[in-house]
């Protein structure tokens, strides 16, 4: 197989740190992990710029979520720093974070079972409780289905409705930086779809955002810059495009279902 | 001593069959006394006043030159009750450390636990304050001895004393354990052959958090007489028969040894026990032995069994001088002997200045005149009786002292 | 009663003696030696009217030797009421008051579950941790206002409030200092509940130290006698705590259904990591826990103080019955708590009409088998989806 | 100071009577908690139960001593099937208040007076232990009048009597060591420890979970069961307050301290427990009785024991979280 | 292209069969199948005032690959739970291979042969993977108490059963992982996890509910051939997904889920193009997969998106 010409970089810090200058969020050098002894990431390097959608994608267990614990203050890390708008981040709790204008829809267990959906909701908007019923009413055009069902507890909702309701708890608070783990699954196509655009009009709107996708193509149109991440290191990065076409990428991460 | 044999049996044929640590059974000079008392546990109210009245005893004695011309050694250990089941470890500490003799434990389930280790090794076992009536059958190598109140006394006592007061049906709350149950058994038979109704009778369990229901049950029948059998939780029964409007003003109330407190219902408005009587085992007037208790220990408030502890570390220092041997075996063969039959005398010094004059002794203690029958139980008691006034305390000076035979 | 005849024989028939009744309507009988005898009333010398209950006119008591024995022939008016009617006159209570004074008693109890069941209810559901010591809780609020009553000599009622508030703040210290640091090593949630244990022995022995092992009562309302309110006689006392506890109980309840820290209580309930993406301050949220919950405990010990008596082990004895109430009404829930108890408080008492009182328990920890083979998730608890 | 006792005593408790019959109880538990997830705070009515099989059948029935091993072994299943059959449906935490309610029905009944022509009330049941010791090898077969060694200066013997307790106390431990281990790295064992984690999902798979936890009921409550003999057997008595939920609380301590699902763990666990028990009361109680310790009296050393007993078992816990033999990444998996 | 396994090119007799099976149909809800392994009538479950599940009947054709799709909420899941025994229908009668299934315990669904993942995924948190793996397998003779005691009886089963496991386990892509806990797994590696267990049953009918929600497209696409392998085996496969180019790829056969109820059957191809179909589920988008060319343009979108967003901050 002869291989086209190659856009997407593997990972050289230089360009990192030329690139990181005035990122909104940088994380340099992360090491983290849950077990003692047992380093997860293994010094992954990431920046965002003011406005930027980036997206990161990678195998199972490559460590996509808990980069973004990590950022998030969930998972203690071990040596590296985070910066958010040049303020030393490192280890910060997660509430904290949450006052400075982050947000995060984790991957899993991203209700609260034992809440209604309306409460779920509440949570979400804890820190700003005045802005709740705007907010409230904004999230429910986005998931008609929500409002409908606001007093039904989240506990017994389904797979996608869960999903519905840890999307929108996020965008209770209108946060300048994003964090999504894998908005999209368990979506409808439909839903999917209305998450991607989402995320692509609040970012629009200023927002920036951070993405782990398995979702990875479409993930790669709407996102500016994109992150390969493998065992806990950065692969490839590269834009968007440079990623999707890239055939090593391709062949590791994306496979050809979808163009077949 | 149990199983019908005499102590002197036992004496000889203890050693053979009991294998116990060679120490327990030769004697060392030194007479060791080891507390086996509660200082945890459900009955650790209890613990102070009888290691109190131990500590008395060891005190006296050694002040009047102790035992065997030495000094008597005692060890202090807890026996916590059934549910910790520390008892049995404290006694592997008493053995190892040579005591001739255990005084211990409160409870008599806790004395069942631990029976077969202590005398299985040899060493005596002096209950002052098992009541439950197996101990009088067991198996116990003529090593076991109590001076615990008679219920049986007392309980007939009481009974008779309810009776003659003219109570024709009586409520009985007892505390659901073999003192309380032994009690409430005996006051129940005399009351009966007297002629008088027992219309209720309630068991209840001590640590219940409130007693509510146990009154209510004797409120539905409203007896004339109500006897309380039972320990410090009497308060919170007292507390409860004046909720539920069954005062002492219009019921006779009745308590025993195990619940007639001047401490106890002091805080409870004047006039609550008023008229109410109690019997107390013991000839004498508490006053005195309870004001050099508290010289112990200034933090008592409780005197239950501490005359019966005191006597039997008294009983064991003399049967120890009477034998001139601290070896268990020795100890047990003569504890009878001191106990009745002589010169009678009340105190340590008074007897062992008896016996150095080589008189036969009959020790009188603050508990009654402690006689121990073949088994090991005490033959002959003395019991007051006492009546308590407007502010909640009972004179000190008995309405009668009823003395008998235990067993009849 | 004067002039009854009455014989007495030894056992065998012999006779001994026979005497009259003086003006008192007593009579003694010297007997030489001890053994059983058999004393007969004479029915016919009885005056015209009276009889004897119960009708039978021989006794037969035991004499011991050196002691006297009592006998007694307890009469009637002739052509009274039969023994069964005889019962339910003069002042014996019917089946109904007495289940009414039960009831009533139940709710009493159950009360006191039920504020120490709330705390351990809180407790147990932001940090999920099953704490065994919350009896010992039960047991300082007790204890504390004892000190401040009996001790410093304050009146009660003060004393109670300072000891509430006291406790409160040692419920934000444990945690602020023991189970926040506990938490953040990563400690598992089942060995911290046996460091409940171990924490529940140490205190427990603490306060045997330092408060003795034997029963105390408050200053104040000790003894207080019943009033009587239809069929039931309640002591004004009761009357005032069970409001109280009533009182607290709901505000607690809708607290944490309506207030945004409640709110806050329940989504650290449920999932910690999430509460704190959401930009809860979930060790806040903890602690304010703690403290409520430790607060609200004590005041179940000064309740149960002031209704019963005070003991070291107070709090350990109902700490059965405590979870018992929690898990009956539905874990983790604040008002499956309240009803949770109040079923267990009312059973324990009511089931005494039936079960001998020693096996009161037994009687409610059975209806509390039975209704979790009906309703396995509690009486309020909901089923978790499967899928 | 009295030293050689404190070691004496301490080293004794280690293999003794209260270790052996606490350890083999606890084994049952760790396959109830550790292996199966079963919450039974219970576990003492498997011991009371069997002991009072024994108790009752001998004394009251007057069969003889084998027949009331039987009757208990009996016992201990039936009172498995019986906390079983309705609860096993229940979720873990519901799970554990019913058996404490049940465990405590058992103990109520026990002592209470309504049945004491049976039970004995309070102070329970005794004789019955002469059937035991009169197959005792150290007492008829053997001559010495005590058994053990000198370590040093320090004594270590048993009586006969303790010998032979001591002796099948840890033959039966060492079987129930035995069983466990062999089951539980069977197939049958993967089913439990699955059971453990995730009910549902075994389900799936086409397994009773239902007929599982049966089984691991009845098992756990017959090693119980063991150690309610040795208790009856070892003190010649039974109380029903010894079979309280205390018991049990020990019994979880002792389960943790060793290391829950190992199947050494509740072993050393209960010899720690007791060694800790033991040790920290002698040195106490020596200390008081010799006057270096002058703050405090003979009535607040058995209070204090208790204290740093407990302070012990949090310190434990707090540096050594997933007990001796456990395996910290288990630990670091159910952390919330 | 290259990454198809070879599978497909070997054995596409039993995919052939199966769509001749599905040829002559008519494309509508609750169509007779000529070989039904599973056959519902009238399953009901309400939550409350909410009918999550009325399907009215519903057949699923033996030995063929049939999708299960639909908006969130429609009911799937619950439907599952029906199925399986883990939830009661409030009414209903279901038979698989001809055996009535309603009142049957979850377990003995599974032994019956007919087993299901969840969505929400149920990882043995501390069992090893491979353990995870092994209890999986039926009829295991180590799994009776007694015989347990002895270990001849089983070790050489168990030897079989653990290369079954390393061998889905490798296609899986978990081989790195077969001592770790499971619990230490991430989101994706549980959902692989998951359906291996529920391979490893060899049952005759699985059902996987979303198996690869949260699975990287890379490992799915790989996984797809070994799903296609199993009708090769003989499985029948009925799964819920909302990947379309799954759907797409791999079913021969697909049902449409609503609020509850069977709203349309049919080819995937047909389907897909089923405007009630594209109104409640599809979206817009997704009528068509995704050409190189629409690619290109989106790409291009985005870009110029970019750019005009960092001439506006060079702007300000
Ligand atoms: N236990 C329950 N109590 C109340 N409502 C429930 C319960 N379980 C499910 N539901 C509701 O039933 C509906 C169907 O749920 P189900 O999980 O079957 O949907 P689904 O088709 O699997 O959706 P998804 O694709 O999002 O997984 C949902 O609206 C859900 O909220
Ligand atoms: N709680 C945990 N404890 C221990 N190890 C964990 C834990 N969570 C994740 N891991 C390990 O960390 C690695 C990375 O996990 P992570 O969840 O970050 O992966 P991911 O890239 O998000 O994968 P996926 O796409 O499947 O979600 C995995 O190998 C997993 O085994
Ligand atoms: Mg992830
Ligand atoms: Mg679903």
């Amino acid at each position: 197989m002869t291989v086209p010409e190659s856009k997407a970089a593997v990972t050289d810090r230089g360009a990192h740190l030329e690139g990181a200058k005035d990122a909104v969020l940088r994380c340099d050098e992360l090491i983290a992990g849950y077990l003692p002894g047992v380093n997860i990431l293994n010094g992954s390097d990431l920046y965002v710029k003011e406005g930027e959608l980036i997206g990161i994608i990678g195998p199972n267990g490559a460590g996509k979520s808990t980069l973004l614990k990590a950022m998030f203050g969930l998972v203690t890390i071990r040596s590296g720093t985070v910066l958010l708008k040049g303020e030393d981040i490192t280890n910060m709790k997660a509430h904290s974070l949450v006052s400075r204008g982050v947000g995060y829809v984790p991957q899993t267990n991203n209700v609260f079972p034992s809440l209604t959906i309306e409460e779920n909701l509440e949570m979400g908007a804890f820190q700003v409780p005045g802005k709740f019923k705007e907010r409230f009413e904004f999230v429910s055009e986005l998931f008609p289905a929500l409002k409908e069902r606001r007093k039904q507890r989240a506990g017994s909702l389904s797979g996608g409705e869960r999903q519905m309701v840890a999307m929108a708890r996020a965008l209770m608070t209108e946060p300048s930086v994003l964090l999504l783990d894998e908005p999209s699954a368990g979506l409808s196509p439909k839903l999917q779809d209305l998450v991607f655009i989402q995320a692509q009009q609040i970012n629009k709107a200023g927002v920036t955002v951070i993405m782990v996708e398995q979702n990875a193509r479409r993930c790669l149109q709407i996102c500016h810059r994109g992150y390969v991440l493998d065992q806990g290191r950065n692969a490839y990065t590269g834009t968007g495009k440079q990623l999707a076409r890239d055939p090593k990428v391709i062949e590791l991460y994306l496979g050809t279902l979808a163009k077949a | 001593g149990g199983g019908g044999d005499t102590a002197t049996q036992t004496s000889q044929s203890a050693a053979p069959s009991s294998s116990a640590p060679a120490a327990a059974s030769k004697g060392d000079g030194v007479l060791t006394l080891g507390t086996l008392l509660p200082q945890t546990g459900s009955l650790a109210f209890l613990g102070p006043p009888e290691i109190a009245g131990v500590s008395l005893a060891v005190k006296e004695i050694n002040e009047a030159g102790g035992v065997l011309s030495k000094p008597v050694t005692k060890i202090d250990t807890d026996s916590g009750d059934t549910t910790t089941n520390i008892a049995s470890q404290s006694v592997d500490k008493l053995i190892a450390q040579k005591a001739d003799a255990i005084i211990g434990a409160a409870s008599s389930s806790v004395s069942e636990s631990v029976i077969d280790k202590i005398t299985g090794a040899g060493v005596i076992q002096f209950s002052p304050a098992n009541t439950s009536d197996k101990f009088s059958t067991i198996n116990d190598r003529g090593l076991y001895f109590r001076t615990s109140p008679p219920d049986k006394l007392q309980g007939r006592v009481l009974g008779d004393l309810i009776v003659s007061d003219g109570n024709d049906t009586v409520g009985i709350l007892a505390m659901q354990d073999s003192y309380g149950t032994g009690l409430a058994d005996q006051v129940t038979k005399t009351v009966t052959d007297g002629g008088a109704q027992v219309v209720e009778r309630v068991d209840y369990d001590p640590k219940a958090p409130d007693f509510s229901a146990d009154v209510a049950k004797i409120k539905a029948k409203n007896p004339k007489g109500i006897v309380l059998i039972g320990f410090e939780e009497t308060a919170k029964v007292i507390a409860e028969l004046v909720k539920q409007g069954l005062p002492a003003d219009e019921h006779k109330w009745y308590m025993v040894d195990g619940n007639t407190s001047n401490t106890n219902y002091v805080k409870m408005p004047k006039g609550t026990l008023t008229g109410v009587k109690g019997t107390i085992p013991g000839a004498a007037a508490p006053d005195d032995f309870q004001k050099k208790l508290k010289e112990i220990d200034p933090k008592l408030a409780d005197f239950s069994y501490a005359p019966e502890s005191y006597d039997a570390a008294n009983l064991l220092a003399l049967a120890a001088e009477s034998a001139k041997s601290d070896a268990s075996a020795d100890i047990a063969a003569k504890l009878a002997e001191v106990s009745k039959g002589g010169e009678k005398c009340k105190s340590f010094k008074e007897c062992a200045d008896l016996l150095k004059a080589g008189k036969d002794i009959d020790y009188d203690g603050v508990s009654g005149p402690v006689e121990f029958n073949e088994v090991g139980d005490p033959a002959v008691a003395t019991i007051g009786i006492y009546q308590y006034g407007d502010s909640n305390k009972y004179a000190t000076k008995a309405l009668e002292y009823r003395t008998g035979n235990i067993a009849g | 009663m004067n002039g009854a005849k009455i014989a007495v024989t030894t056992e065998s028939g012999q006779p001994v003696k026979e005497v009259t009744t003086n003006a008192q309507g007593t009579w003694d009988v010297p007997v030489d030696k001890p053994g059983k005898y058999k004393v007969t009333l004479d029915v016919s010398t009885l005056p015209q009217n009276a009889e004897v209950r119960g009708g039978n006119n021989v006794r037969t008591p035991t004499v011991y030797k050196g002691n006297c024995s009592s006998v007694l022939f307890a009469l009637q008016p002739k052509g009274a009421p039969g023994q069964e009617q005889q019962q339910d006159s003069g002042g014996q209570t019917s089946m109904w008051e007495q289940a009414a004074q039960l009831a009533f008693e139940g709710l009493n109890l159950g009360l006191i579950i039920a504020l120490a069941a709330l705390g351990l209810s809180l407790i147990y559901g932001t940090t999920g941790l099953t704490n065994f010591s919350h009896g010992e809780l039960v047991t300082l609020g007790a204890i504390l206002a004892y000190a401040f009553n009996v001790g410093i000599g304050l009146h009660l009622i003060p004393a109670g409030i300072i000891a509430v508030i006291v406790a409160g703040v040692l419920g934000y210290l444990q945690d602020r200092l023991f189970w926040g640091w506990l938490r953040k090593r990563g400690t598992g949630i089942i060995a911290m509940m046996i460091i409940s244990i171990g924490l529940a022995l140490v205190l427990r022995y603490a306060f045997l130290i330092f408060f003795g092992g034997q029963t105390e009562a408050y200053a104040q309302y000790v003894a207080q006698p019943g009033i009587q309110l239809g069929p039931i006689s309640a002591a004004p006392k009761n009357l005032v705590a069970m409001g109280i506890e009533l009182a607290v109980l709901i505000v607690v309840g809708i607290a944490l259904l309506r207030t945004r820290t409640g709110k806050a209580a329940r989504a650290v309930a449920d999932n910690p990591a999430l509460a704190a993406s959401s930009g809860i301050n979930v060790d806040r949220v903890i602690r304010i826990v703690w403290t409520m919950g430790g607060a609200i405990a004590a005041l179940a010990g000064v309740m149960l103080g002031l209704s019963q008596t005070l003991k070291y082990t107070m709090g350990q004895d109902i700490l059965l019955l405590i979870f018992a109430g929690v898990t009956l009404g539905g874990l983790g829930t604040a008002f499956g708590a309240l009803v949770g108890s109040l079923v267990v408080g009312l059973f324990i008492q009511v089931s005494t009409l039936w079960v001998p009182p020693e096996l009161k328990n037994v009687g409610a920890l059975a209806v509390l088998i039975i209704v979790l083979l009906v309703r396995p998730q509690g009486i309020l608890g909901r089923r978790e989806r499967i899928g | 100071m009295d030293w050689i006792t404190i070691i004496s005593t301490t080293l004794k408790s280690a293999v003794g009577v209260e270790t052996v019959l606490y350890g083999v109880a606890a084994i049952g538990l760790n396959v109830h908690f550790g292996y199966t997830g079963l919450l039974n705070f219970g576990q003492a009515a498997f011991m009371g139960v069997a002991g009072y099989g024994l108790a009752v059948t001998v004394t009251v029935m007057g069969l003889p001593f084998w027949v009331g091993i039987g009757v208990g072994l009996v016992a201990a299943v039936l009172l498995a099937l019986l906390m079983g059959i309705p609860t096993l449906h229940l979720r873990a935490d519901y799970l554990a208040i019913v058996t404490i309610a049940g465990a405590e029905i058992v103990r109520l009944i026990f002592r209470s007076v309504a049945f004491k022509d049976v039970f004995g009330g309070s102070d329970g049941q005794r004789g019955f232990s002469n059937g035991f010791y009169a197959i005792n090898p150290f007492e008829h077969f053997f001559t010495a009048r005590q058994y053990g060694f000198n370590l040093g200066p320090v004594p270590l013997f048993f009586s006969p009597r303790q010998t032979w307790v001591i002796f099948v106390g840890w033959v039966l431990i060492a079987l129930a060591c035995g069983v466990v281990f062999l089951l539980m790295r069977s197939p049958w064992g993967r089913v439990l420890k699955a059971i453990r984690e995730d009910e549902d999902a075994v389900r799936s798979l086409g397994k009773s979970v239902f007929s599982y936890k049966m089984q691991s009921l009845v098992l756990g409550g017959v090693i119980g069961s063991l150690g309610g003999f040795i208790y009856g057997l070892a003190y010649a008595s039974v109380q029903p307050d010894v079979f309280g939920t205390e018991t049990t609380f020990y019994m979880y301590t002792m389960v943790i301290l060793g290391g829950a699902a190992r199947v050494f763990g509740p072993v050393i666990g209960s010899m720690l427990f007791w060694v800790l028990l033991v040790l920290v009361y002698g040195v106490l109680a020596e200390a008081v009785g010799a006057g270096y310790i002058t703050f405090m009296d003979v009535n607040q050393v058995g209070a204090l024991r208790w204290i740093l007993v407990g302070l012990g078992l949090i310190l434990l816990l707090i540096f050594r979280p997933q007990g001796i033999f456990g395996d910290k990444r288990e630990i670091a998996i159910d952390a919330r | 292209m290259h990454a198809e396994t070879p599978a497909e090119a070997t054995t596409t007799e039993r995919k052939t069969a199966a769509l001749a099976a599905f040829k002559d149909l008519a494309h509508e809800p609750g169509v007779p199948k000529p070989d039904p392994i599973l056959v519902v009538d009238n399953v009901v479950r309400r939550f409350g005032g909410l009918t999550a599940v009325e399907v009215g009947h519903l057949e699923i054709q033996r030995g063929s690959i049939t999708a299960l799709i639909g908006p969130n909420g429609a009911g799937k899941t619950t439907f599952f739970n029906q199925l399986t025994g883990f939830d009661t229908a409030d009414s209903g009668s279901w038979t698989f291979n001809g055996r009535a299934m309603n009142g049957v315990p979850a377990h003995k669904v599974a032994r019956a042969g007919m087993v299901r993942t969840f969505q929400l995924t149920k990882a043995l948190s501390r069992l090893t993977v491979l353990e995870n793996m092994r209890l999986g397998a039926q009829r295991q003779l180590g799994e009776s108490f007694w015989r347990a005691l002895l270990p001849f009886l089983w070790s050489r089963q168990e030897v079989q059963i653990t290369m079954q496991a390393y061998d889905l386990l490798t296609r899986f892509k978990l081989d790195a992982k077969l001592d770790d806990f499971a619990g230490s797994l991430s989101g994706g590696q549980r959902k692989l996890l998951e359906m291996a267990r529920a391979l490893m049953v060899r049952p005759e009918l699985v059902m996987l509910d979303e198996p690869m929600a949260g699975v990287n497209p890379a490992l799915t696409q790989s996984l797809l051939g070994h799903v296609k392998d199993l009708r090769e085996q003989g499985m029948t496969v009925l799964f819920v997904e909302h990947d379309m180019d799954m759907v797409r790829d791999i079913s021969d056969w697909v049902i449409v889920m609503a609020q509850g109820a069977v709203i349309a059957e049919g080819p995937p191809g047909t389907i897909m193009s089923d405007e009630r179909v594209v109104d409640a589920y599809l979206g817009a988008h997704h009528d068509a997969p995704l050409s190189e060319s629409d690619l290109e343009s989106q790409l291009h979108e985005a870009e110029e998106a970019l750019e005009a967003e960092i001439e506006e901050e060079t702007q300000k």
